[in-house]
């Protein structure tokens, strides 16, 4: 179990949402949901399927526009995210069926992860010499400290398509890590994996958020490993929040088990 | 001894001499962060600079022990080197070694400081500290991982090297010390200490001098004529003397450059992009690139897999004379050429070996087709023959005399003398000094006027001239009718087919010899896929009758050779039987370096052995075995026993007069 | 500003003052979509079932046309023709899935796109070399087609309706209500439906894909002869008509690739609206605007509603 | 079997992202344009050059565009023909209204109408994709087909209402119009077909390129990494339609000496397609490659029977050629749907881990 440091429970408020509700034609997805992340917590999000909780991520970063509520991230309050302002804002994401880009290898994966860090103009680019190479090389620098730090190393040059699945979630967060992100959103990082795979992930989870000191979200549906890794959890059903607190706290939670023991609504 | 070593007796004295004479050539690479990070010799001296100030800052003494653990990193190589030149003594550790063995070794060298490799060797370490009162600090090379740890005791290198730094930049004659203290380090001095697992009891630390060590280094050099612009691969284990003359007192004396691999399971793509000149392996290593050959093979289309064999067979013909420069016909050559063209040079090239000059394998007995398979490509594949206690060389074979059942000739200035038991004794000037805290032992191997025992019994091999090891000699022994068993050396020759994964031969003090054999599972797996013989488990397959089959031909086989070799044509193998399970060192029926424990298995399997002796054709047994997981559990089996045709020993003597 | 009345009021005051002409325009602006929608049914029976973007239906219409021409040219009663050419269609059908389908299943549309240039090729090469290059008058009387026209006097000036594209209209709206029946009712349509959507659905009806595709294909073969023979009968058989295959994509964008309904509607706006703006419009221009306006009116519509008309809005999921 | 890899390591990222890592590969392609420059020029006839060398290079330079947008984009285009008009023509004004300008400018500058053109029709990508787009595409190509027929102000109100390519020369030598030879103007096209290739290959090779890929293989993914969807799809657009221009150019200016507008009609861009999806997608080589088969097969059809001595009339070997290219677009299709290139790789592939499969 990992005890909520105390300096992590007072953190300063990194992103926080309110009221926020996000429907699809009449399906409500989302029902007037309001949360924090503080600033390097790992913060969890469960509850059954169809709960809403990948909506609210979509959200997040701006994938999905809600209709009502407000997103505040780093002080900066808005009707709704754009994907391109949450991504240069700070936010990074994983998939819950992993999203790479299959036609190319572990490592130009993780190096489009640092587009938006890359601004040799387009002349350069057609060169490909002086700045421009000095970049791509200073960047591939970058990327090869993360490859070192997921032990990805055997795979650098393999075509993600034909890598396991537990690889490519690697990949996938190393894609992710590669922006540097201030949040990083990881939906269900752990799904379909070995228990071996599962540790494994649970250590990479762990090491980011100490080692790059990363906030961290992250939606997982292993109860143990929502208790060893975070510090709050955030439960929703049918698309509202029906608990939010430490570990403890949630477990011990009436609706939480009747939710999960799946009483009638 | 003629260049450099003379003056240059120490690494650190040696270092500093290839900074000069060499300084801009490469001394080692590190394959990390994808491309292969290399320091000059110059750069080399001034990392091992700046960490051995560090180590002297930080309270490192002359005559302190400290532990290296850890693969192969150039840090932990510089480790070595920098604690040297305070004369303090590095204690090199089996990287694999569980934190209970660790805690023997380091306790028992009086390790003040640690330098590990990562944070899981760090938490090994940590596991057993307070069993480790003189260890007083520990730094590591990979931080990932310890920042949340307690750094009271605990730095980084990088930290380490910075204080040097420091120190250096603080005070102008900081440096000049630093020489002085190298200066006082002579070849006479303790260099290392290697601990050595042996088949029973505890480890033992092994102390030798840098001239022990340098000089033979030295002398390996000249043998193969080794100069600087050698190119090796580091992969097997710090502290084992193979690596330690290899990786690093020749190439400090010779000034070539040494190559880390990136992970354990990169090294066969990095030797490939190196491209190694000079190579030290056990048998195994070998053996698997064949197997995996052969294996992959099985997969290539049908065209490609007959070329293939055929020019197998070509090399297997031809090879080894075109290597050994005898005379052979044009058209043999023609088709060599062909063969080189088509299948040999591409090989060589997966393997990475294309450019290897000088390639041994020591350390266990290869299988002769193992063996010639690479001398056939055209790799200058020899044995060599060597021990801890020698600093390796004791016996080595001499370009174009290699032959798979020997272990060479002598190496230079070093003496071999066959003892009227039949051990082997040597006396060289790689002789160590002793083992640390255990003058009894040491009495027990080293005689005062410097013969050491190998524990090997052997013979020099009338044809050849050169040294042939037959068994340890504590387990050479006789049958009840007098005529010398020595199991090892016939366990070996079964081992040599690729289908014998183990086998366990009983004879002494017994009328005949009788063999238990473990199969390959990969290789007779495959047989059995191509020759559809289905199976459900090991232990189905091991009982097949086609199997035992199989096996018995192998047996036979090996009782033809041991009638021609002669002197044990007595032990020939007159009963056999296949094991249902493997054995395994997990149930301690092997040693972790896959040596077999002839007495427990002697005990656990004695209703087998009863069995092979007392006639029956098969026998039921139940053995405890561990799981993956740690569970235990038994199985139990019943399993055949065979009878072996055994070949007639006066027609095969005429045969070999 | 002149040219800005020419664009926006001129072509209103003709249409006022001529009504008449505007009737016609209209008319000959259905009929043509009519023929449109009949290709763009072909793509869209094919589509659906089978999400294969078929170029080659337009010379399939070719093909048709000129198998049963040829056949009657060989002297064979035209009604007898008729029937070999359903069966020639029925044997393309199973060629293509054998040919061209089988070998290529669950390969990317853009593949099967491709493979489809290639059959469009084979059927010209091995058209022109059955057929001959030569342009042919279709035998619409032997198959009692209509000709002449009505000339109805309205709106003080005459709109004269060829009978033939009167027939071609009824024909098509019965062929359209027969396909609806066969894909609402029958146990054949509904897999078919049911493939569009899996194709495991298709199997639990108990039809294998191969047969659902033989079928679809040979569906889009009658189309094509029905659309051979209205369209030969206007103008006349000739192998350079497959490039209307083309004509049928803006359709199929205003349609949607997979509704019939969508196919219809969509063919008649595009047929309407290219008539009138080449009427109205073509003199500002230099005529010979149809040759784009269509995919113009397309792309428009395409900016505004990507989905098509009766296509359903798409939510992405991640 | 061909390649030894053993001792080419690499010590730096530089030597690391090389576009041939291999030595082997870099020997070969200084081999391939040595003969292409320094052989060929001399000992290739006339009618070798011009009928095949020449419009070879100049369809693979338009399909190398065609794969920027389809390959690595992921954008499909129907417009090819148009765009390779667009530069044509573009030239074609350039050319006339500035005649002391050396004509290699007008040549590359025409590109960058194409390219404008091409921004302009490719807005809809950030609306639509896939089969819906390839349509929006024809819509350009129709648009300006007929452009170039009805707009007489494109051709200097020629009446013939065609392109008539003046005598250019280039330090003295005529390298366009009738009195320039076939290897000249063989010379210039591959001098520029290779410079651009090489830009290309560098585009694809860093930043862009892996943009324009995501984009391709995921393009959610891709816009939550922060790339910026409309941004890198019209570049694609405006690369695509650059090439595909120049392309147009030197078709009409360096190969047919005079075009009607049916050079760019509708075929042309499936011409083009064809040679990207036969090639293999994404794959620059595979453009080449593509541009060969499509082009050369023909041309071998038409004399094969010739050749064999089978007595057949030019209609007939004109039918033939239709059914068999046909045939064998949808033969290779089944055979290897990733095109030849992919048949390259797969080939490199087994000399690299020779004599294992693998």
């Amino acid at each position: 179990m990992r005890a909520p440091s105390s300096e992590v429970l007072a953190g300063q408020v990194l992103l926080s949402v309110e009221n926020v509700s996000l429907s699809f034609g009449g399906v409500k997805a989302i029902r007037d949901v309001s949360f924090d992340i503080r600033k390097g917590e790992i913060r969890a999000i469960i509850g059954p399927n169809g709960a809403g909780k990948t909506s609210l991520l979509n959200v997040i970063n701006g994938f999905y526009q809600p209709q009502e509520g407000r997103i505040t991230f780093r002080g900066e309050t808005r009707e709704k995210m754009r994907p391109y302002a949450a991504a240069r804002g700070g936010i990074a994401r994983t998939f819950q069926n992993v999203a790479l880009f299959k036609g190319m290898s572990a490592l130009d994966n993780i190096m489009t992860g640092r587009s938006l860090k890359m601004n040799r103009g387009f002349v350069w680019q057609l060169l490909r010499h002086g700045p421009a190479l000095a970049e791509e090389v200073e960047h591939r620098r970058r990327v090869e400290e993360i490859i070192d730090f997921l032990e990805i190393n055997a795979i650098r040059r393999v075509q993600v398509g034909r890598l396991p699945y537990g690889l490519q979630k690697r990949v996938e967060l190393g894609r992710a890590l590669a922006m540097e992100p201030d949040l990083l959103l990881l939906d269900e990082p752990m799904a379909g994996m070995n228990l071996e795979e599962k540790e494994d992930m649970s250590r990479f989870v762990l090491d980011v958020n100490n080692h790059y000191g990363t906030t961290i979200a992250l939606i997982e549906h292993d109860m143990g490993v929502v208790m060893d890794l975070s510090n709050r959890v955030l439960v929703l059903d049918y698309g509202r929040k029906i608990a939010d607190g430490t570990p403890d706290e949630v477990k011990a939670d009436r609706n939480v088990i009747d939710a999960y023991l799946g009483v009638a609504h | 001894m003629a260049d450099g070593t003379a003056e240059a007796d120490t690494f650190p004295k040696l270092l500093i001499r290839n900074a000069q004479v060499r300084g801009l050539r490469p001394a080692i690479r590190h394959k990390d962060f994808g491309i292969w990070q290399t320091w000059t010799w110059a750069q080399v001296l001034d990392e091992v600079l700046a960490f051995s100030v560090g180590l002297d800052e930080l309270g490192l003494r002359r005559g302190d022990k400290f532990a290296v653990i850890g693969a192969n990193r150039p840090r932990l190589y510089w480790a070595m080197c920098a604690g040297q030149a305070l004369g303090a003594v590095p204690v090199p550790v089996y990287a694999d070694s569980v934190a209970d063995e660790m805690a023997y070794v380091l306790d028992h060298a009086e390790a003040t400081l640690a330098v590990v490799e990562d944070q899981e060797q760090f938490d090994k370490v940590l596991a057993v500290s307070e069993r480790l009162p003189k260890l007083l600090q520990v730094f590591y090379d990979e931080p990932r991982g310890l920042r949340d740890y307690d750094h009271a005791r605990l730095k980084s290198i990088d930290e380490v090297q910075r204080i040097g730094r420091q120190a250096l930049a603080a005070d102008a004659g900081r440096r000049a010390r630093w020489q002085q203290s190298v200066a006082q380090g002579k070849g006479s001095d303790l260099s290392v200490m290697l601990y050595t697992s042996g088949t029973t009891g505890r480890a033992k630390g092994v102390m030798l001098t840098y001239d022990n060590v340098l000089i033979s280094a030295q002398n390996g050099n000249t043998y193969d004529r080794l100069g600087e612009s050698e190119e090796v691969i580091a992969y097997l284990p710090l502290a084992w003397i193979g690596d330690h003359i290899f990786s690093y007192a020749q190439s400090y004396v010779a000034g070539y450059c040494v190559n880390c691999p990136e992970t354990g399971e990169t090294v066969v793509e990095d030797r490939r992009e190196i491209g190694t000149t000079y190579a030290f392996a056990p048998p195994r290593v070998y053996e698997n690139l064949l197997t995996t050959t052969m294996v992959r093979m099985e997969d290539a289309s049908a065209i490609k897999r007959r070329m293939f064999h055929y020019f197998i067979g070509v090399a297997r013909r031809w090879g080894e004379k075109i290597l050994n420069g005898e005379k052979v016909p044009l058209h043999a050559r023609l088709l060599y050429g062909l063969g080189d063209f088509l299948v040999y040079a591409p090989l060589k090239n997966r393997f990475g070996l294309s450019r290897i000059r000088v390639s041994y394998t020591a350390g266990e007995a290869i299988g002769p087709e193992i063996f010639s398979f690479f001398r056939a490509l055209g790799i200058n594949l020899k044995q060599l023959y060597g021990q801890t206690e020698a600093s390796v060389y004791i016996a080595a074979q001499p370009d174009g005399e290699s032959f798979p059942d020997t272990v060479g000739k002598p190496n230079q200035d070093v003496e071999i003398r066959i003892a009227e038991n039949g051990e082997v004794l040597f006396r060289s000037p790689g002789v160590f000094v002793g083992y640390y805290k255990d003058p009894e032992k040491t009495a027990e191997t080293k005689t005062p006027d410097g013969w050491v025992h190998t524990g090997d019994a052997g013979f020099i091999d009338p044809k050849t001239g050169h040294l042939k090891i037959i068994d340890r000699a504590k387990d050479v022994g006789r049958l009840i009718d007098g005529t010398l068993f020595a199991p090892k050396y016939i366990e070996n020759k079964l081992k040599f087919f690729p289908n014998i994964r183990e086998a366990v031969a009983f004879g002494d003090k017994r009328d005949f010899v009788t063999a238990m054999i473990n199969i390959d599972i990969v290789a007779v797996g495959s047989w059995a896929e191509r020759n559809n013989v289905v199976y459900g488990s090991y232990q189905e397959l091991a009982a097949n009758p086609r199997v035992y089959e199989m096996i018995e031909r192998h047996i036979e086989e090996v009782n033809r050779a041991l009638v021609e070799e002669g002197v044990m044509a007595g032990a020939q193998i007159k009963r056999f039987l296949v094991l249902h399970k493997e054995l395994d060192a997990d149930d301690g029926e092997l040693t972790r370096t896959m040596k077999v424990r002839r007495g427990l298995i002697g005990e656990r399997y004695a209703p087998l052995i009863k069995a092979l002796y007392e006639g029956a054709t098969e026998a039921a047994i139940a053995t405890e075995v561990t799981f993956e997981d740690g569970r235990k559990g038994t199985i139990s089996a019943r399993l055949k026993i065979r009878d072996v045709k055994v070949a007639p020993v006066a027609a095969a003597l005429e045969k070999a007069a | 500003m002149d040219l800005l009345y020419q664009i926006f009021i001129d072509p209103f005051v003709q249409m006022g003052t001529a009504p008449d002409l505007l009737v016609q325009t209209l008319w000959e602006g259905l009929v043509g979509g009519v023929l449109y929608s009949l290709i763009a049914l072909g793509f869209v029976l094919i589509f659906k079932a089978s999400g294969v973007f078929n170029f080659a239906q337009g010379i399939m219409v070719v093909f048709a046309a000129m198998s049963l021409v040829s056949l009657y040219g060989l002297g064979i009663p035209a009604f007898v023709a008729l029937a070999l050419t359903f069966a020639i269609m029925l044997a393309l059908a199973w060629g293509v899935e054998r040919l061209v389908l089988r070998p290529l299943v669950n390969q990317p549309d853009i593949i099967l796109f491709m493979a489809t240039f290639g059959l469009t090729y084979f059927l010209i090469g091995f058209g022109e070399l059955v057929f001959g290059g030569e342009p042919k008058v279709m035998i619409a009387d032997q198959l009692f087609l209509p000709r002449g026209a009505y000339d109805i006097k309205m709106l003080g000036g005459f709109v004269s309706l060829q009978k033939i594209d009167i027939a071609a209209t009824v024909i098509a709206s019965l062929m359209v209500a027969a396909l609806a029946v066969f894909f609402q009712k029958t146990r054949i349509g509904r897999a078919l439906r049911a493939v569009a959507d899996s194709h495991r659905a298709a199997l639990s009806v108990g039809i294998s894909l191969e047969q659902i595709w033989v079928i679809v294909w040979f569906a889009a073969g009658i189309v094509a002869i029905v659309t051979g023979i209205m369209w030969g009968a206007r103008s006349q058989v000739e192998f350079s008509l497959q490039i209307i295959a083309l004509k049928a994509l803006p359709v199929l964008i205003l349609g949607g690739f997979t509704s019939i309904p969508g196919a219809i509607v969509g063919g008649v706006i595009i047929g309407v609206g290219e008539k009138l703006g080449e009427f109205y419009w073509g003199p500002l221009l230099g005529s010979g605007i149809e040759s784009w306006l269509a995919y113009m009116i397309a792309l428009a519509f395409l900016l505004f509603r990507p989905q098509g008309l009766f296509g359903e809005k798409i939510i992405e999921r991640v | 079997m061909l390649y030894r890899e053993v001792g080419q390591y690499k010590t730096t990222y530089e030597a690391d992202h090389a576009i041939f890592p291999l030595l082997q590969d870099r020997i070969g392609i200084a081999v391939i344009l040595a003969i292409a420059f320094l052989f060929v020029p001399f000992t290739a006839s006339d009618f070798v050059v011009n009928s095949m060398l020449i419009p070879i290079l100049i369809f693979a330079l338009a399909a190398i565009g065609l794969n920027l947008l389809t390959g690595y984009a992921g954008l499909i285009s129907l417009g090819t023909g148009g765009f390779m008009g667009v530069g044509a023509y573009g030239c074609y004004k350039l050319a006339t209204a500035f005649p002391q300008v050396n004509i290699l400018v007008p040549i590359l500058l025409s590109g960058f109408f194409s390219a404008a053109v091409g921004v302009v029709f490719g807005l809809p990508s950030l609306r639509i994709k896939g089969f819906y787009l390839a349509v929006a595409t024809l819509a350009s190509q129709f648009f300006l087909s007929w452009c170039f027929v009805r707009v007489p102000w494109l051709v200097n109100y020629n009446v013939s209402g065609a392109i008539e390519v003046p005598t250019r020369t280039f330090f003295g030598i005529p390298i366009t119009g009738p009195n320039a030879t076939a290897t000249t103007r063989y010379l210039v096209v591959l001098a520029v077909v290779v410079a651009m290739t090489w830009l290309a290959s560098n585009l694809v090779h860093g930043r862009i390129g892996r943009m324009w890929m995501a984009v391709r293989d995921m393009d959610i993914a891709a816009e939550l990494i922060g790339i910026r969807l409309y941004r890198t799809k019209l570049l694609a657009f405006a690369v695509s339609s650059f090439y595909a221009g120049v392309a147009g150019a030197m078709l009409v200016f360096l190969w047919l000496g005079a075009s009607e507008a049916d050079s760019f009609d509708i075929n042309a861009s499936f011409l083009v397609l064809f040679m990207v999806i036969i090639g293999g997608l994404g794959s620059l080589l595979g453009s080449y490659l593509g541009s060969v088969l499509i082009l050369g097969l023909p041309i071998v059809l038409r004399t094969l029977p010739g050749s064999l001595g089978v007595p057949l009339n030019s209609a007939t070997v004109e039918h033939l050629q239709f059914m068999i290219v046909g045939a064998l677009i949808i033969l290779f299709l089944i055979v290897e749907p990733n095109g030849l290139a992919r048949l390259w790789q797969i080939g490199k592939q087994k000399l690299r881990v020779w004599p294992f499969p693998y």
